[in-house]
């Protein structure tokens, strides 16, 4: 089609400022994933971190099984809870005896064991698990006759969750913000682009071209400016990986599990297209006669 | 073809065109003149729509351009032939693509594109500039090429400003026989002049502006 | 005060000047003419050293064009007032900046300029254009300031190349009186025009382009 | 001097695209501010993470002070090393009844105490510790006629200094990315604006101006647009401080410890200004006449 013709020369003939143009729409949306991956393997491995949140349970040595039960069935009720597992003295002393490694011979010394029997409670490490409301959990507990005694690392938990909190907040914010900033930048680069063609779309309307005649070729070129940008923004992306990221992973095994989903490099270009095709909308405007 | 009654326009309160009224008929090659600054180029302006004028109203190629939607004006233009006394020509456009555009605008295909700009050209004798930039074509040139452009549509009604400014006499006998030619074939011409000679002794209507009135209107 | 010896320039194997000599003395006022795309612009394009010479020698004000220094070259340009075809107005300065603009260049003081710009406003008759924007003006307006910006700077040459092609005989007549006086005052002058009337019986020297090559020289 | 009246003049008549390109500058320098600053944040929360390397030299119970000695001296020789700590068998039965807590009942059951005399040795954490050279350190330890065993927690210790290096490995990375992606998009904007001044620089060279006098209103023009672009990221980023961080930290205390060097304020103005002036002369380029 003639519009087609009329983009690609055009995009010819100002080869250096179009160029300049692809490069920086690529440069931002390599940025702008390369920040989203990081974010995304953040995450990734934030949530291989073992959950650590855990309480003991401890028993009293006098309480019956029917006690017991009650106690592992109201934890197990509640939908913090992961898993609940019974540790009876006797395994109690198994770990014991890990603690002093070889030297057991220490506890040997006693007759009697003198643990006690336990549950340990994991709770689930969803982000909508509250402190407060595994407080309100263990002050229950305690009520049975059957519990001696609660320990809860709150500290260790606060901390934990708020981590995973600020990194999803950083995340989400810097990510907003970079989506923004993105959009803004192409637009601005699209429409300093066609800025100088305001004489041009003036002759076209002063030879009687309708509306859509006089923006096609505009839309076709920033169309085609925005998905070669997206194109290479992927290779620079895949340059980085292959570069960086495999030396990293051979210096560092725990980077092994930094992942770039295959997809993102089909959505480079869809999104360039985007972008340029927006711009060149907005830089364009309404022709009015 | 062409009437104009009581227009006007104002830039900043100043008048480049006060109340000017007159009437073309179909088929008629008329003149404009008047000093430098007249408004010549306002009033072509007002016919082709890249003004709208304060105050009365121009009937052209039979639209009426105080109530005429915006979505019409494309094909006002088409039907009005402009050479441009400041050329307005495509600097990242070839000579060719340059006067095709106008064809290319209206859909026509390509094969009678071609046909069509390449005997304007050498209507124009620039044949052989048809595939230079207009910055490398000198003065005169670049006049000529408007001129083609404004002819190769095939106009109902041609507007010239100023056509001859940067022709030699040769060029300018040459371009007022191309413009005898389409007036004879029944296009409405009306031309902007300096230029005395070019009407002088050709029997045809002469409008003289003199700071945006129009002062008098004879018989050359 | 200008010799050409030999003066060729060619754009891409086409000559568009071939071969040109000539000399014009200090003081004189002369004129070259010749049809469209004769070559008179590239002459003037040579002489102001917007274009090299790819064969021959121009000397112009003293400076020869062939062993100048880069550096000089503004120096040398300072000494020739152009008329330029195509104005070369900025669109983005006001009339008076526009023509202020040769004298703050060579850091003349900002009461000076404004005392000079204002009279060479007057002496084309723009005095209350000074404030408007180059693409506000008329066709023969801007021609106008193109030519008080040559002017301003009190050149020993002044170039003006189709100086009267938008202008009424009125505004001609005005702008033949303001060369006739600066050339009295010294200037030489060269200037290239279709317009034989220009010339016509001032018995001053006239060059004949044609093709690039110059065809004959007569006294008017 | 008119120069300056010029470049204002100039900056002032083409309002909207240089406010699009104070504009891109100022977001592009928020952003890499805002990244810089979130590495230089991580890097100082991880510089918080208590030094976990530590290793406990267990020794024989029939040592000598001198043997005991020679050990001590030994380890504090070494480079790796920022704390030496003696651990009687006292005081670590001491930590012991710490771990059973209330529930120390079960050690008095112990007639003689059965722990051990041990150093509990502290590495230096920075990231030019290698595990080689501690574990070259502890063979040697092991030497000793009074030591026992050496018990070092290997795994954890790298895993720890992976981790702070790849922070370093994709802090460095990222931001060298970055500051090449800001200079290159800032010489973009920049050449854009100039682009369509090609027809005036022309003028000025026939109207013989001098190199200097074209290109310093130019060159003043970058400047201001620049400085003013960095003024306004700036601002930005004094706005995401008090908004974002300032929630951010009242809901989790641990990013009080984020802090913004006021002096990047300073810096923004400074950098934006080099940016736009660099840009302005590599857009301007060579005048030749
Ligand atoms: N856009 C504008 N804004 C302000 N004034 C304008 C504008 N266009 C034209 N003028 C003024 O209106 C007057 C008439 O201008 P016009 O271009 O119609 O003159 P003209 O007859 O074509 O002159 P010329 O023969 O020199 O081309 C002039 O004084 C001009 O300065
Ligand atoms: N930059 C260029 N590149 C290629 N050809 C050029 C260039 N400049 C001028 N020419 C050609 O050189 C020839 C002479 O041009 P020039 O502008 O000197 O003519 P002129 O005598 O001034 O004509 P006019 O009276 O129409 O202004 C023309 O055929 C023109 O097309
Ligand atoms: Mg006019
Ligand atoms: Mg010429």
């Amino acid at each position: 089609m003639f519009s087609v013709k009329m983009a690609l020369q055009s995009i010819l003939r100002e080869k250096w400022i179009n160029f300049l143009t692809m490069a920086t729409l690529g440069v931002l949306l390599f940025i702008f994933f390369a920040i989203l991956l990081v974010l995304y393997n953040v995450e990734r491995l934030t949530s291989k971190i073992p959950s650590k949140l855990s309480s003991l349970v401890v028993l009293k040595d006098d309480a019956s099984k029917e006690e017991i039960a009650a106690v592992e069935s109201e934890a197990k009720r509640s939908k913090l809870v992961k898993t609940v597992d019974f540790i009876s003295k006797e395994a109690a002393m198994e770990d014991l005896k890990k603690v002093f490694k070889s030297d057991d011979f220490i506890l040997k010394g006693f007759g009697e064991n003198p643990l006690f029997n336990s549950f340990e409670i994991k709770f689930k490490s969803d982000e909508d698990v509250k402190t407060s409301d595994i407080k309100a959990l263990i002050s229950k507990l305690k009520t049975h006759r059957a519990v001696d005694d609660v320990e809860f690392g709150q500290a260790q938990m606060e901390s934990l969750s708020a981590l995973k909190h600020g990194v999803r907040t950083i995340g989400v914010t810097l990510s907003t913000t970079f989506a923004c900033a993105v959009v803004f930048i192409s637009y601005t680069t699209v429409k300093i682009l066609f800025y100088r063609r305001k004489e041009e779309i003036e002759i076209y309307k002063l030879l009687g071209a309708t509306r859509g005649f006089i923006r096609l070729p505009f839309f076709l070129e920033g169309a085609i400016v925005g998905f070669c940008g997206g194109l290479s923004g992927a290779v620079m992306l895949q340059v980085l990986n292959k570069i960086t990221l495999s030396k990293l992973t051979a210096e560092i095994p725990l980077f092994a599990v930094v992942n770039i989903p295959f997809t993102v490099f089909l959505l480079f270009p869809v999104i360039g297209l985007m972008l340029g095709l927006g711009g060149a909308v907005l830089a364009v405007g309404r022709v009015r006669y | 073809m062409i009437v104009l009654d009581k227009a006007s326009k104002y830039y900043d309160a100043q008048a480049a065109l006060k109340n000017v009224s007159f009437s073309i008929k179909k088929g008629e090659l008329a003149f404009v003149t008047g000093p430098s600054g007249a408004g010549k180029t306002t009033l072509f302006k007002l016919l082709y729509l890249a003004e709208t004028p304060d105050d009365g109203t121009i009937t052209i190629a039979g639209f009426n351009t105080s109530n005429l939607k915006e979505a019409t004006i494309p094909f006002l233009r088409r039907n009005i032939g402009v050479v441009f006394q400041d050329f307005k020509l495509l600097n990242n456009k070839t000579v060719f693509d340059n006067i095709a555009l106008t064809l290319r605008i209206r859909g026509i295909m390509e094969r009678e594109t071609k046909e069509r700009v390449h005997s304007v050209l050498k209507l124009v004798n620039l044949r052989h500039k048809s595939d230079k930039y207009p910055a490398t074509l000198s003065g005169g040139e670049q006049q000529r090429i408007t001129l083609a452009r404004a002819i190769v549509g095939e106009p109902t009604v041609m507007l010239a400003d100023e056509p001859t400014g940067n022709l030699d006499a040769e060029n300018e006998d040459n371009i007022m026989k191309i413009f005898k030619y389409i007036n004879n074939k029944g296009t409405t011409i009306l031309i902007a002049t300096h230029n005395r000679s070019l009407f002088t002794n050709t029997g045809k209507r002469v409008f003289y502006l003199d700071e945006g009135t129009l002062a008098k209107e004879e018989i050359a």
